[in-house]
């Protein structure tokens, strides 16, 4: 806010909405205006013995749930969902109820660094002002198409800021990745969309809505696009309708967490998703007695059913329940669309949805909203994207590389070798908040505020009906000698001057963010309109954000969904070894958990593991070859090697393994450094045609190594795999 | 009318110096100087082999049990081996173990007592130090097993700012008061015996070292009043004793019989856990009677084989009466079928320690009857000192089956795991170290032979000639 | 008027000393000054003398009374002082009450049962006393009062008897 | 203070179940298993985390687990519902009796299990006897800043209203009793009783899936009344008759081929 309006009047303003949710206060100490002082002199927002509650917006994962957090006493307590908010409607994830072992981390970097040298611990400590003179040098003494930036899913406004400025500089526009949306595989969502609805948007899956819910592989119940949202849907389709529990029914090569809540899992062979989906078309199509589409036509029952190792009748049976259901819901996701045939296999289970002509009606598929400030949806980097930017890097053709809430040599396949590519950059400036394995690499650290402490805002890609921009304040005063990343950049364009200085004539990261939000002032559809932007802003920062009161989910047109011929067949895999590789994300941890120890001692949900990275097997399997839990065991496809300890898995298929993403970490304090193994090290160079990366399309050998480890586990094997279990 | 003579089956020819009286009753009476004078030399000699053994010992109570229990207490009990969800190991072991050993003390010098039998004599004393001493033991593990040791005093009744008192609802309030009675009043029963025995002492002692003596003797003459009084005492002490001892034994058995578990919630825990008490404290009483008889001076005269012969019998009837009610105990719940009780069975006859069930069955019952069942064999000490420590071995074993296993078997099968014993097992090892200390010690102090009891009695014993036999006749002159 | 000592006579076995005893009755030394010490207890009846009386039972009796309603404060008094629920169990619990009364009752018999000796006896008692070593070697000892004067008689009766010394007794530390 | 004499008599358990104050419903059929509540209640009530070794050896700190099983083997395999596993706030709570230091007595007011950290001395009779086996006991100073230097920042987070334990006491699950005190005083200084729903432990605030419900059981309208008249509805070892405060509501066992 701007230094005319007192925070007095700010609360004034505030308390005009207080009446509407008790809980919430107004905006946060901001970090800039509030010193941490003794608690002799407090601020007058704050009451001695009382909590005060501020809401704001989930920095773990991109889905942009809203937060409430309780503060006492100018310290963070505990983190509670926002209720008002439509991603998360009151409720959290596990990572969003421990953000706050992130914020309070032991290992956060306090200080901007200067490391002389890549790779070593440690770096001399500079001012702010040297850094902002670094990141102007940066900026200035280098061609603009020599400067890149590659910033994560995480904050919105960040990437909005480096978009104008890039623009205004003429630089390439930022590259923006997350390990999330690899293995959702957004980019082959978007695709799919576009090819079967023309639209190119993240499908939105109305799971409440529906009475039976088919999963290709989809994760949903898991970090996967909108954890949190998706669970509700979940919680609806059992009993959202009264006396009508809805089915629901997973194909998956392992029981995941959100199989394990499926009435029926269908173990398939990995791949062969599409030539499935489509076979239940045909099936639907003859029972149904419709002229067969052509998108059906190439398919066979039989084959499909061999083909995937399951058995047909099954296969009939749930097609016919599919095909007598109400409101049915096909979704694709996870490992069903990471593979060489992902598009594909995306592309058939969307016109499998048309056929079932569920297409905008409840319980069916959408398009999601378009957040606020927003054309289109604008979806991540992928990873054939990603690749070509790295070769870009190792061409040199980047002088300085500014990379900002992600964690590339962590996230990367290291078949990518990111590493080499870092080397052929000659500066390069991170603004990670946490000492992670990049910006241990990078030359210097400028580290921003943790999401706790930061403005800031969150255009929401999927999981509500709404549109909506979910709102970041700081809760507390930063606890280091930390900048908001957005502050100093803008510093560095006035200092730059020029063509970056006149396109952001902002002070600070609020002005400029309130110069995004008074464009929404007109906007009418809000739950809350305000006449002029301070008065917004306030209440923005109050309700934890800006969301319309309708449903602005579009309805797809299946213009020609079914006529298109998908020419879908099994995937094809890299490497000749015995088992499938299924890499998942972690639920409990996703990418970003290993350095919050209570996120490292909740166990699996499936396997109930801690603080460790495991190998899941079947246990007959490993029979045949002579292997215990807790063997160690190497994991070689093409592109690497891994050894990790074994739990064998009761509902894993035979000739499948799989293994956690989450763990492996090199650095990222302790918590994190030199615990696990980091899956991505076996990950092929090999994507579908949506430029995903096929990264559970590659077959591995596995060998005995001799050794075990002891897995921590939470359940005690002796009552649950019997008495000879090894403990 | 004629009767048809039939010839009798002739006796056949038994060598007669097999037909001797029972020598425990020491009809080879010694003037009581001669028997003062052998006590004290026992208790004044001390070779080289005192001096290491004591050395030894001294050096592994430092160590396995001061040290120990200091780190113990210095790190908390994360440094032993309990965890969800066996809360309760090898201490809760040790405390039942040695107040099982605690009993035969009692058991010997009390009911022997009371039912005047005249072989106690001796070897009451040896016995009753083991009540006191392995009491010692049962405490200090107790303490060991608590979390916050240092609050261990909020157990005692008694007005605090807190103005909280303890809960009697709680079977360890029960154990506390009845482990506490038990005690103090074998401390004192240890002591009445010993008071004409101090005075015997304190009349020959020399320089300092009459000064404790005469402190301890409490000014004891002997006259017609002092013996008077002491014997009332003594005879008090001798039938009240008996039920506290069986009082304590069943309380530490209700410790686990109250809890809802399986394999613990049975009603006969009671009479099972004194049994079992007096079957590993007869077995540590021929274990010590052993010791003292082999390493000390003049023993001989006073520890007999037939002595030996009389526990060796009591050991052999403790033993089958332990197995009865362990069958009981086994059988009831593998009848009713319990589901957990059947888990639990399984387990411990199937689990990963299967082979522990065995061998306590084997040094329990095996050995037992199969080499007590024979008097030569019974009268043999060094023999039936093995035969102790088998039996020990099982009934340590029996405690650990009972405690550490069967808690790893509860109804939430999802945190069942297995214990893996720490710094326990060094503690363990301290208060043997300690036990047997005390022993020494107490071997170089005070006098192991009750001499005026044992003068008592050859005074009230006489050979009688019965035709051509010499039969012992009891003269009960008290 | 010579002054009175005490003499004790020491005797190597009880046969002897029965008959020590009988002599000084004949003498007219009352059961009440005479007085018997010995190494092993002997019944009065074997000395032919009124056996001792106790008080030890008493006092036993008693302790085991106050024993019991101490327990009884305990399980039925301490509640009351800050009464809690516990496990939907009674706070004035019957059946555990016996319990805790059986262990203090038989912690006050036994506890009274070993003061009672000490206050029956006087222990404990290091005031100097009539003794001899010898009485722990199994001798039996005869104290008894007499006039000086009259201390040849006594000593030649008790001699006749069997004695081994008749000596006036010097009280000693012991 | 004047004491009606409460002589043992024999107790009906239906009517004490009626007469319990806070109660839970959790579904098993909605329960995903995704730890949101085993993180909230961590995060809410000062749990600490004990490190990879302790954490396999039995010692997690969890106040809430939750459980699966598995039956069959692949491909016939089902996994069961997961069953999030906490202090049942039983009314004839076997933990209770057996504390010779009355550290885990009954609140009368709140007709719910307590565990009073200061007196417990660590005699861990309560978890042995508790069926359920959710208590926690701190085997080492797993809060103890000294000993463990990077609790310093992270300590930063803990609750005021939340006592942090030491070593040697045992601790278990409260039903958030600082937050019933909390909105108990809120509703007495509106002079109104507490109303559904102003209550909500920190699990059932954070379950995404809204497994948990929690509420007043004493009145019949609230939700979680409501809620454990469900036909699914059942109480763990129930046979034990521990009166259980927590109803769980039946998941169909899940897994492959129906």
């Amino acid at each position: 806010m701007s230094p005319e309006i007192s925070r007095r009047d700010f609360l004034k303003l505030a308390s005009v909405g207080a009446a509407t949710t008790a809980a919430l206060t107004g905006c946060g100490p901001a970090s800039r205006y509030v010193t941490r002082e003794p608690y002799v002199k407090m601020p007058e927002y704050n009451y001695n013995g009382l909590s005060t509650y501020y809401a704001t917006t989930c920095r773990e994962c991109s889905a942009g749930c809203g937060l409430v957090i309780r503060t006492f006493q100018g310290r963070a307590l505990k983190v509670e969902g926002n209720r008002d908010h439509p991603v998360n409607m009151g409720k959290t994830c596990p990572r969003g109820q421990i953000t706050l072992q992130g914020l309070y981390n032991p290992d956060r970097v306090t200080d901007p660094l200067h490391r002389k040298q890549r790779g070593s611990n440690d770096g001399e400590k500079m001012d702010w002002d040297a850094a902002v003179q670094v990141v102007t040098d940066a900026l200035t003494h280098n061609q603009p198409n020599e400067v890149a930036f590659l910033l994560g899913m995480t904050p919105d406004h960040l990437f909005d800021m480096v978009s104008d400025m890039t623009k205004a500089m003429g630089a390439p526009a930022p590259i923006r990745y997350g390990a999330p949306a690899m293995f959702e595989s957004r980019a082959t969502l978007v695709q799919a969309a576009q090819t079967v609805f023309g639209q190119a948007a993240l499908p939105s899956f109305d799971i409440g809505g529906a009475d039976l819910v088919v999963s290709f592989g989809a994760n949903f119940l898991e970090p996967w696009l909108s954890q949190v949202s998706q669970t509700r849907g979940y919680r609806n389709l059992r009993q959202g309708t009264p006396n009508h529990r809805g089915l629901f029914v997973q194909f998956e090569s392992r029981m995941s967490q959100t199989a394990s809540k499926a009435d029926e899992w269908i173990p398939n062979k990995p791949g062969t998703e599409a030539v499935l989906a489509l076979a239940m078309g045909r099936i639907i199509a003859e029972a149904r007695g419709l002229p067969l589409p052509p998108a059906f036509a190439t398919a066979d029952v039989n084959q499909a059913a061999s083909q995937a190792d399951i058995n047909a009748d099954d296969l009939k049976r749930l097609a016919t329940i599919l095909g007598n259901a109400q409101r049915p819901l096909v979704i694709p996701g996870g490992q069903a669309l990471a593979q060489s045939n992902g598009l594909q296999t995306a592309q058939a289970i969307l016109s499998l949805n048309a056929f079932l002509g569920n297409l905008g009606k409840a319980g069916g598929v959408y398009l999601s909203p378009i957040a606020p400030l927003e054309d289109a949806y604008h979806r991540p980097a992928s990873a054939k994207e990603m690749a070509d930017f790295v070769g870009t890097l190792k061409k040199g053709a980047v002088k300085v590389l500014f990379v900002h809430g992600v964690n590339p040599l962590f996230e990367l396949p290291k078949s990518l070798s990111f590493a080499d590519a870092l080397k052929n950059v000659p500066q390069v400036i991170s603004f990670a908040t946490f000492p992670d394995e990049t910006a241990l690499e990078a030359d210097y650290v400028f580290p921003d505020h943790h999401g706790l402490e930061s403005w800031g805002y969150q255009k929401v890609a999927t999981g509500s009906n709404a549109s909506v921009l979910s709102g970041a304040q700081p809760v507390v005063s930063p606890f280091h000698n930390t900048k908001a990343t957005v502050d100093l950049l803008l510093a560095a364009s006035q200092a730059a001057g020029g063509q970056i200085a006149s396109a952001l004539p902002f002070k600070d990261e609020l002005e400029y963010i309130q110069s995004k939000l008074s464009t929404m002032l007109s906007n009418a559809n809000g739950f809350f309109t305000a006449p002029e932007i301070n008065s917004f802003t306030a209440y923005f920062q109050q309700h934890g954000g800006w969301w319309s009161t309708g449903d602005d989910r579009l309805a797809p047109t299946a213009a020609d969904a079914l006529n298109a011929n998908i020419g879908a067949s099994v995937s094809q895999f890299d490497g000749d070894g015995e088992f499938f590789l299924l890499p998942f994300v972690s639920p409990t941890l996703a990418e970003g958990g290993a350095n919050k120890p209570w996120l490292q001692e909740l166990g699996d949900p499936t396997t109930t593991v801690m603080w460790n990275t495991w190998i899941e097997m079947n246990p007959q399997k490993a029979d045949e070859m002579g292997i215990q839990d807790n063997d160690i065991v190497t994991i070689v496809s093409p592109f690497g090697a891994l050894e990790a300890p074994v739990y064998r898995y009761p509902a894993i298929r035979p000739d499948t393994i799989a293994i956690p993403f989450g763990q492996g970490h090199t650095a990222y304090g302790q918590f994190a450094a030199k615990r696990g193994v980091n899956p991505v090290d076996l990950l092929p160079q090999k994507y579908n045609e949506a430029g995903d990366l096929a990264y559970a399309g590659v077959k591995v050998h596995v060998q005995k190594t001799g050794r075990a480890r002891k897995l921590s586990k939470m359940e005690g094997v002796l009552g649950v795999y019997g008495f000879d279990a090894k403990q | 009318m004629a009767a048809t003579a039939k010839s009798l089956p002739q006796p056949r020819a038994r060598v007669a110096e097999h037909e001797d009286p029972r020598v425990h009753l020491m009809h080879d009476p010694r003037p009581r100087g001669e028997m003062n004078d052998m006590v004290l030399e026992s208790m004044h000699t001390a070779t080289w082999r005192y001096w290491i053994a004591t050395g030894t010992l001294t050096f592994l109570v430092l160590t396995c049990f001061v040290f120990a229990w200091y780190y113990l207490i210095a790190n908390g009990l994360g440094v032993a081996g309990v965890n969800r969800p066996v809360y309760w190991g090898i201490f809760l072991v040790n405390t039942v173990f040695w107040i099982g050993i605690s009993h035969a003390g009692t058991f010997i010098s009390a009911i022997l007592r009371v039912m005047k039998i005249e072989g106690r004599r001796p070897f009451t004393r040896a016995a009753e130090l083991m009540t006191t001493f392995g009491l010692v033991q049962a405490g200090a593990s107790i303490f060991m097993h608590m979390g916050r040791v240092w609050l261990a005093y909020w157990l005692f009744p008694f007005p605090n700012e807190r103005g909280l008192w303890p809960d009697f609802h709680s079977p360890l309030m029960w154990d506390f008061l009845a482990i506490n009675t038990y005690l103090l009043c074998s401390t004192m029963y240890l002591f009445l015996p010993l008071i004409p025995d101090l005075a015997m002492v304190r009349d020959r002692a020399k320089g300092w070292q009459k000064i404790p003596y005469r402190i301890l003797a409490l000014g004891f003459r002997g006259t017609e009043g002092e013996w008077k009084n002491l014997h009332t005492a003594m005879n008090i002490f001798a039938f009240a004793i008996i039920p506290v001892m069986f009082s304590v034994h069943t309380i530490v058995s209700w410790d686990f019989a109250m809890a809802t578990r399986p394999g613990w919630s049975s009603t006969v825990f009671g009479p099972y856990f004194v049994i079992g008490a007096l079957h590993s404290g007869m077995a540590a009483v021929a274990i010590v009677l052993f010791l003292i008889r082999s390493t000390m001076k003049n023993m001989k005269y006073f520890l007999r084989p037939e002595h030996f012969n009389l526990i060796g019998m009591l050991m052999l009837l403790v033993s089958m009466a332990w197995a009865y009610f362990y069958f009981n105990d086994y059988l009831v719940p593998w009848y009713g079928g319990d589901k957990w009780e059947k888990i639990l069975q399984e387990f411990t006859e199937k689990g990963p320690i299967w082979w522990l069930w065995y061998v306590m069955l084997i040094c329990n019952v095996a050995i037992p009857w199969l080499i007590l069942w024979r008097k030569k064999w019974r009268s043999t000490p060094w023999l039936l000192a093995i035969v102790g420590v088998f039996i020990n071995i099982g009934m340590w074993i029996e405690r650990y089956v009972i405690i550490p296993e069967a808690l790893t078997i509860n109804r939430m099968p999802f945190t069942w795991r297995i214990y893996i014993p720490h710094v326990e097992i060094f503690l363990t090892i301290g208060t043997v170290s300690l036990f047997l200390l005390l022993y020494m010690l107490a071997s170089r102090v005070i006098p192991l032979i009750p001499v005026w009891e044992v003068q008592e009695g050859q005074e009230s014993h006489t050979l009688r000639r019965v035709g051509k036999a010499e039969l012992s006749t009891l003269t009960n002159i008290e | 008027m010579a002054e009175n000592i005490t003499l004790l006579a020491l005797f190597e076995d009880i046969e002897p000393a029965v008959r020590g005893i009988d002599r000084l009755r004949e003498l007219g030394v009352s059961d009440q000054d005479l007085n018997v010490i010995s190494g092993v207890p002997i019944p009065g009846r074997v000395l032919g003398r009124p056996g001792a009386i106790t008080n030890v039972a008493k006092i036993a009796i008693a302790g085991a009374i106050f024993g019991l309603f101490f327990g009884l404060a305990l399980i039925y008094g301490t509640p009351y002082l800050y009464p809690l629920l516990v496990g939907g169990q009674p706070i004035y619990p019957i059946p555990m009450g016996w319990i805790v009364m059986f262990e203090m009752t038989m912690l006050g018999l036994m506890g009274f049962a070993f003061l009672g000796l000490f206050v029956d006896s006087g222990f404990p008692a290091y005031t100097p006393m009539n003794y001899v070593p010898e009485i722990s070697d199994g001798r039996i000892a005869l104290l008894f009062p007499c006039s000086d004067d009259e201390r040849g008689k006594f000593s030649d009766a008790l001699k006749s008897a069997g004695a081994e010394s008749v000596e006036p007794a010097e009280a000693r530390h012991l | 203070m004047a004491n009606d004499l409460q002589l043992p008599v024999f107790t009906n358990t239906s009517e004490q179940e009626v007469s319990g104050k806070w109660g839970m419903v959790i579904d098993q059929d909605l329960c995903t298993g995704c730890q949101a509540c085993v993180a909230a209640c961590s995060m809410e009530n000062n749990v600490p985390f004990v490190g990879e070794e302790d954490a396999n050896y039995g010692r997690s700190m969890h106040w809430i687990r939750i459980e699966r099983f598995w039956s069959g083997t692949f491909p016939e395999v089902k996994m069961t519902p997961y069953q999030p596993m906490l202090c049942q706030q039983c009314h004839n709570a076997p933990c209770e009796p057996v504390c010779p230091v009355f550290a885990s007595v009954h609140s009368a007011s709140e007709d719910t299990n307590l565990q009073v950290y200061n007196r417990c001395v660590g005699t861990r009779y309560c978890a042995n006897n508790c069926p359920y086996q959710v208590r926690v006991f701190n085997w080492r100073d797993y809060t103890d800043a000294r000993a463990r230097p990077w609790l310093t920042s992270l300590q930063n987070q803990l609750s005021p209203d939340v006592t942090v334990r030491r070593r040697g006491v045992m601790e278990k699950c409260t039903f958030c009793i600082q937050r019933i005190h909390q909105a108990e005083q809120v509703a007495a200084s509106e002079n109104r009783s507490i109303a559904d729903g102003d209550v909500t432990p920190a699990c059932a605030q954070a379950c995404p899936a809204d497994a948990i419900v929690f509420g007043r059981i004493d009145d019949p309208n609230s939700r979680v009344s409501q809620a454990a008249l469900n036909a699914r509805g059942y109480h763990q070892l129930d046979e034990l008759r521990t009166t259980p405060r927590i109803t769980y509501l039946h998941g169909a066992s899940n897994g492959s081929n129906g």
